[in-house]
């Protein structure tokens, strides 16, 4: 693992809500190809941290650098269009608009095409094919006709995942994909993500531990805004401070 | 003709207006705060108080008893329109809100017309306050002297009861979020009734108020739903504070613009909204959107 | 879409010879409903397919107006007519969008009334726009050798480029922009995080709908001949609001269909009784009451059902 | 037909029917020839409504007197609603011209209807009889063979004012009208004769039409040392100027006056004791002594619930009046359009304003006398506006006119 050109670079990273620190000089390097799980209990700063990424949020202090470029205050429009897109924990989708519509939305989002104001979108094949190619990476190719709104709960969670990878990122940022998800539909999200290109570095918030050993990398723990502890799946397990936040926060 | 005694009056003259202003704004900021709905209704309930008020006078001949008549008979309209038609629509998009109250602005309009004809009227004002008295080299009338004083007191008298009440509280609670305050056990279907009925009761209050310094006609209510909307508007939606701030913001504009900047008079008040909205898009007191 | 397509192609021909089989004053009302027909459809696109509720759409309905009164007393063109009022709607719109679409809801609502009003206040006042009274006796153009000022070929003309600004507004909304504005109309935020310039597909769209307005604003001063102040007032704007909601948001022949149904309402009920406002109060409400979704809506739950 | 005329015609029909005993049917059935149809565009909603309705009662008052028949023609009234809304007006003006055919169309109340139809009926041919708006331009520039005016240009009633105010009142004058062109214009037409008379404009103020509140306006003319106010205003804003003028207390040291619908029965009675003592210029006042005008209130009081007649229905009253005589004269011949119009121009007769007739150069009515009234309280008439001057034969000087052409 090559720590020579990271992919994303956050430097003391600082976002307060009033007097209170969200999140408080928070340093992260997420390297290429690499799989990043970010966990924490709740309140811990992780949202804001993927808010500030993507331009949702503006930091007050610190620096995002991505692929050696500087997106600290772009909006969110232009972060997706650098490569980092995401998913939300409250399901976001375009729920009146076809499975496939949703994809493709994604998809074309690129914008050759979409100032065209008397084409078809049938004449931009790229983009259908990207979004069938997701549709089926996530499982979902059976119901590209269904309305978002209507399909179940695991398989908008499944949709959620896809409208995020449509774009082609290079960096996805997935936040709590499995949440609310019954086992098999967790399993079936968890072989989903595995099955990722590798060319995809992924940084997930998660809860689920299963989920994060068998996909993460890395992993890094977020506490009260900071930054506990960060290393693999089993360093982290052994870290004497998690352990205290996690059941210390739980007992 | 010093400058002091002349701004004095047209600053005392802005604050009556100002207060009237929130007199007629505040039920529509409640009932948008609360229920998330544009009431375009709002100007009728002003117009229903004024001849609810017109009628009680001319049976008892009691301004008094006008203006407690007034808002009730108001509010209980308020109730049944909220009951019997509102409460279908509060699931669907906002365009249908928009399409009903539009379409009893023209009901009201023409019921109220057919009851009392077109013909204009007016509210006298009450007889203690029928002259006007001289207030550091000022004239007021001391009916206008009145309205502020009931205003002002209407402002701290809803602030406590918002502010420092447990009916208050499930207010603003349901302001928050509705939903969670249905989960907290309080019947919020009949809370959504009850503002409704009592923002209608305020619209029909103002009415009453505004009786002795305005006429009376069945349109008035489409007139005023503008001015209501902006300082709504620039207060910031749901706001109690920014409704009054607002209120008095517009009213001291609008009366300076109409003294110094004589050509103006008909863009004043749309020029401070866009200015307010422009820098401050939530409004002075509202909710930041995001 | 072959039948549609002979559907749409069938009603423009019956619009077209419509003078041939009615008197004068139904033909009036055709060309009003057509003129408000586009003006909804303009606002629609804002309305049932960007999401932007604007209530000062009127003002660029009253640009057209103007700048066509104004520039057809100078010289009864086409130019005149059609390009210049377009032209200078959709600079209006690039400058009030531009600063409106910063803010959205109910802000976006007042402070697209704030401009529209503004242009009222100054039309009412100017005497270069002739203050109150408007701008009178506008002369109708030629165009292409054809008069417009004879009845029939007006009327031709009307229907031609009705059905020409319906034929573009109904490509727009099926074009790859039209998709990107029913997914901002959808999820504004969500098309932002996958990398849409959600503001600058908005702008494109305030500017789009508000040059269409412009036209509709133009064909409105040669069909009635002037144009006052009252093009710019709010109200303008409400009706046109009203006759989207009545006719069903998002469906272009909708607002066709809400124009008709408000403007008919209008003419021929007040004909018949002042009571005429009761009964277009009590038909809005019953509409949102009983037939969500419009006119459309409606008529579409009833083919549903049947098949 | 429509549905609302059938009904006034069967229901007048048949009133005027009671006596002999027949049915409205059989009435019906013996009218002779075609009827006359008559164009009515007037606001029946809005403020305005109640000057609609004024002009309209007195017309149906004079056209029942002759129970709905002129020549052996049957009077067939069509009324409209031109919602005080210029394009709606001339919708309506295009619905009676092209669709219903009107013989004689009569309206409206607004000023920019009235210009934006005036084209539509100078190139239609259509013979329009104003019975209200004002707008000088329609005596003036805009003048047209075809359209006549029983009401008043907005000049009549101004101009006669400014020498009297500047004599009577005080040289030293406010000048207070909404901002639009009748507002203006009104303004200007006082200044005519008050500045040659020694006056002196100390200010003037032009606030928005539909004003609410007057309080800033009220506290400059104060501020002024203004000795008088000339105001125009009318409907809502002439109740709320008035009210708010006097419970500013600024009655006792400034005199107001004004074009006569400050004061207008219209606005009268919301106004009550707050309008005492204001002084303005019209060509009617319903206390007027001569045996036209105390028949003319006798029987609309009869008619209408006993409802005092204001200045609306004395334009009501005159526009029939001129409809029925012409129509007289030319034996009931319509297709005859330009005999028509000569006849119109040649009527003459004795209106409750006095001795009317036209003014052969600009179509409008001379005003027999503006009346300068004072708002008392007489026992008869409660509130009323008495007059306590005249000036006779006023005709607008018609510049740019050059009928007929």
């Amino acid at each position: 693992m090559t720590l020579a050109s990271p992919v994303l670079l956050i430097e003391g990273l600082t976002r307060y809500f009033g007097a209170l620190s969200a999140l408080n000089g928070v340093s992260l390097m997420i390297a290429p190809r690499e799989r990043r799980a970010i966990i924490g209990p709740n309140g811990a700063g992780k949202t804001t941290l993927f808010n500030l990424i993507t331009g949702h949020l503006a930091p007050s202090t610190g620096r995002i650098r991505f692929d050696g470029a500087p997106i600290t205050g772009l909006p969110p429009h232009a972060v997706a269009r650098r490569g980092i897109s995401r998913s939300f924990q409250r399901t976001n989708l375009f729920p009146k608009l076809s499975m496939l519509e949703n994809l493709r939305l994604a998809a074309a989002a690129d914008g050759r095409g979409s100032y065209d104001l008397f084409g078809s979108i049938e004449r931009y094949r790229a983009p259908l094919d990207r979004a069938r190619a997701v549709a089926e990476s996530v499982g979902l190719l059976g119901r590209l006709e269904e309305v978002a709104g209507r399909l179940s709960y695991g398989e908008q969670r499944q949709l959620e995942v896809g409208v995020a990878l449509a774009t082609s990122p290079k960096l996805l940022l997935l936040d709590e994909p499995t949440a609310g998800m019954s086992p098999e539909e967790t399993q079936r999200m968890t072989r989903m993500l595995e099955g990722l290109p590798r060319e995809v570095t992924l940084l997930i918030i998660e809860h689920d531990m299963d989920v994060v050993s068998s996909l993460a990398d890395r992993v890094t723990v977020l506490h009260y805004g900071e930054v506990l502890a960060e290393g693999t799946f089993d360093e982290v397990k052994a870290d004497p401070r998690v352990y205290e936040v996690y059941l210390g926060g739980a007992g | 003709m010093s400058f002091v005694p002349d701004f004095f009056g047209q600053a005392l003259n802005g604050l009556s207006y100002g207060v009237l202003l929130f007199l007629l704004s505040v039920g529509l900021t409640l009932i948008f705060g609360m229920l998330d709905v544009v009431n375009l209704a709002h100007g009728s309930f002003y117009m229903l108080g004024a001849y609810a008020g017109l009628a009680t006078i001319a049976v008892t001949g009691n301004y008094w008893l006008a203006m407690l008549v007034a808002p009730v008979a108001v509010g209980g309209i308020g109730a049944l329109l909220e009951r019997a038609c509102l409460r279908p629509l509060y699931r669907r998009s906002p365009l249908d809100q928009v399409l009903l109250t539009f379409g009893f602005i023209y009901l009201f309009e023409d019921l109220v017309k057919w009851i009392w004809g077109g013909r204009i009227r007016s509210i006298p004002p009450p007889e203690a306050f029928s002259g006007s008295v001289q207030f550091f080299g000022a004239t007021v009338p001391s009916y206008r002297l009145f309205v502020i004083v009931f205003g002002l007191v209407m402002a701290v008298a809803l602030w406590l009861l918002i502010e420092r009440t447990r009916l208050g509280a499930i207010i603003r609670a349901g302001v928050f979020d509705a939903e969670m305050t249905a989960g907290v056990g309080v019947n919020i279907d009949l809370v959504f009734t009850g503002v409704f009925a009592f923002g209608a009761a305020l619209g029909g209050l103002s009415g009453v108020i505004a009786g002795p310094i305005q006429s009376a006609s069945p349109p008035m209510g489409a007139g005023i739903l503008i001015p209501a909307l902006i300082v709504v508007v620039v207060g910031g939606l749901g706001s109690l504070k920014g409704s009054l701030v607002g209120s008095l913001i517009i009213g001291q504009a609008e009366t300076f613009g109409k003294a110094w900047l004589p050509g103006a008079s008909m863009v004043i008040i749309y020029v401070v909204m866009a200015l307010v909205v422009l820098l401050r898009p939530q409004g002075l007191f509202g909710r930041a959107l995001k | 879409m072959i039948v549609r397509l002979l559907g749409v192609g069938a009603l423009v021909a019956a619009a077209a010879v419509f003078p041939a089989v009615a008197g004068a004053y139904p033909v009036k009302l055709l060309q009003e409903i057509l003129v408000w027909g586009v003006f909804a459809m303009s606002l629609d696109l804002l309305l049932g397919y960007a999401g932007m509720v604007s209530f000062g759409h009127s003002a660029f309905f009253g640009i057209g107006g103007y700048v066509a009164a104004l520039a057809l007393k100078q010289s009864p063109h086409a130019l005149s007519a059609l390009v210049l009022p377009a032209l200078v709607a959709a600079l209006a719109a690039l400058v009030i969008g531009f600063f409106s679409i910063r803010v959205s809801g109910v802000y976006f609502i007042m402070l697209t009334l704030a401009f529209s009003q503004m242009f009222y206040a100054y039309a009412f006042q100017v005497a270069w726009l002739g203050a109150e009274d408007g701008i009178i006796g506008v002369p109708r153009p030629r165009l292409l050798g054809l008069d417009l000022a004879n009845r029939t070929v007006f009327h031709l003309y009307l229907v031609v480029l009705v059905a020409l600004a319906a034929l573009v507004l109904w490509r727009v909304v099926r074009s790859p922009f039209g998709h990107v504005l029913r997914g901002i109309q959808e999820n504004e935020g969500r098309m932002e995080a996958v990398g849409y310039a959600v503001q600058r597909y908005k702008l494109l769209a305030f500017v789009i709908a508000g040059t269409v307005a412009g036209v509709a604003g133009s064909l409105y001063t040669q069909f009635v001949g002037s144009i006052t102040p009252d093009a710019f007032f709010w109200t303008t704007s409400g009706e046109a609001l009203l006759m989207v909601i009545i006719g069903g948001t998002g469906t272009l022949w909708g607002a066709v269909l809400g124009a008709a149904a408000f403007i008919l309402l209008q003419s021929l009920v007040s004909s018949y009784t002042e009571r005429w406002m009761l009964i277009l109060g009590l038909t809005f409400i019953l509409f949102v009451l009983f037939a969500p979704g419009g006119i459309v809506g409606a008529l579409r739950g009833r083919v549903g059902r049947r098949a | 037909m429509d549905q609302l005329t059938r009904r006034r015609f069967l229901q007048t029909a048949s009133v005027a029917a009671a006596g002999a005993a027949v049915g409205p049917w059989v009435l019906r059935a013996q009218a002779q020839s075609s009827p006359v149809k008559i164009g009515v565009v007037l606001p029946y909603t809005g403020v305005y409504a109640v000057l609609g309705e004024s002009i309209t009662q007195a017309m149906e008052l004079v056209f029942a007197r002759e129970n709905w028949t002129v020549a052996g023609r049957k009077i067939e009234m069509i009324k409209e609603d031109d919602e005080m809304k210029p394009p709606v007006g001339i919708r309506k003006t295009e619905k009676l011209i092209d669709s219903d055919k009107v013989d004689i169309l009569t309206g409206p109340v607004h000023s920019g209807i009235l210009m934006g139809m005036r084209d539509k009926v100078h190139n239609s041919k259509t013979i329009l009889i104003v019975s209200n708006a004002g707008a000088d331009a329609i005596s003036r520039e805009r003048c047209s063979k075809w359209i006549f005016r029983t009401s008043f240009s907005n000049w009549q009633p101004c101009q006669p004012m400014g020498g009297w105010v500047a004599k009577n009142v005080s040289k030293e004058v406010f000048q207070i009208a909404p901002n639009y062109q009748a507002g203006k214009d009104m303004m200007a037409a006082f200044r005519e004769t008050f500045l040659p008379a020694g006056g002196k404009l100390v200010a003037e103020d032009y606030p928005k039409l539909g004003e609410t509140d007057y309080a800033p306006y009220i506290t400059k003319i104060k501020q002024s040392g203004a000795k008088a106010v000339f105001a125009f205003f009318s409907g809502t804003d002439a109740v709320n100027f008035v009210k708010q003028f006097d419970q500013f207390g600024l009655k006792q040291t400034v005199k107001l006056t004004g074009a006569g619908f400050l004061t207008e029965p219209d606005v009268l009675p919301a106004q009550g004791k707050s309008a005492l003592g204001i002084i303005t210029g019209h060509f009617y006042t319903p206390v007027l002594d001569n045996p036209v005008n105390k028949q003319f209130v006798k029987d609309f009081k009869a008619r209408y619930n006993n409802k005092t007649p204001d200045g609306f229905a004395v334009q009501g009253y005159d526009t029939a009046e001129v409809i029925l005589r012409a129509l007289k004269a030319v034996n009931g011949n319509t297709q005859d359009k330009d005999k028509l119009v000569d006849a119109i121009a040649k009527v003459e007769f004795d209106s409750p304003r006095g001795r009317f007739r036209f003014d052969p150069k600009t179509h409008n009515v001379i005003q027999p006398f503006i009346y300068v009234r004072e708002v008392r309280e007489v026992p008869e008439f409660g509130l009323t506006n008495v007059p306590i001057d005249k000036v006779a034969d006023v005709r607008d000087p018609g510049t740019g006119c050059t009928l007929p052409a």
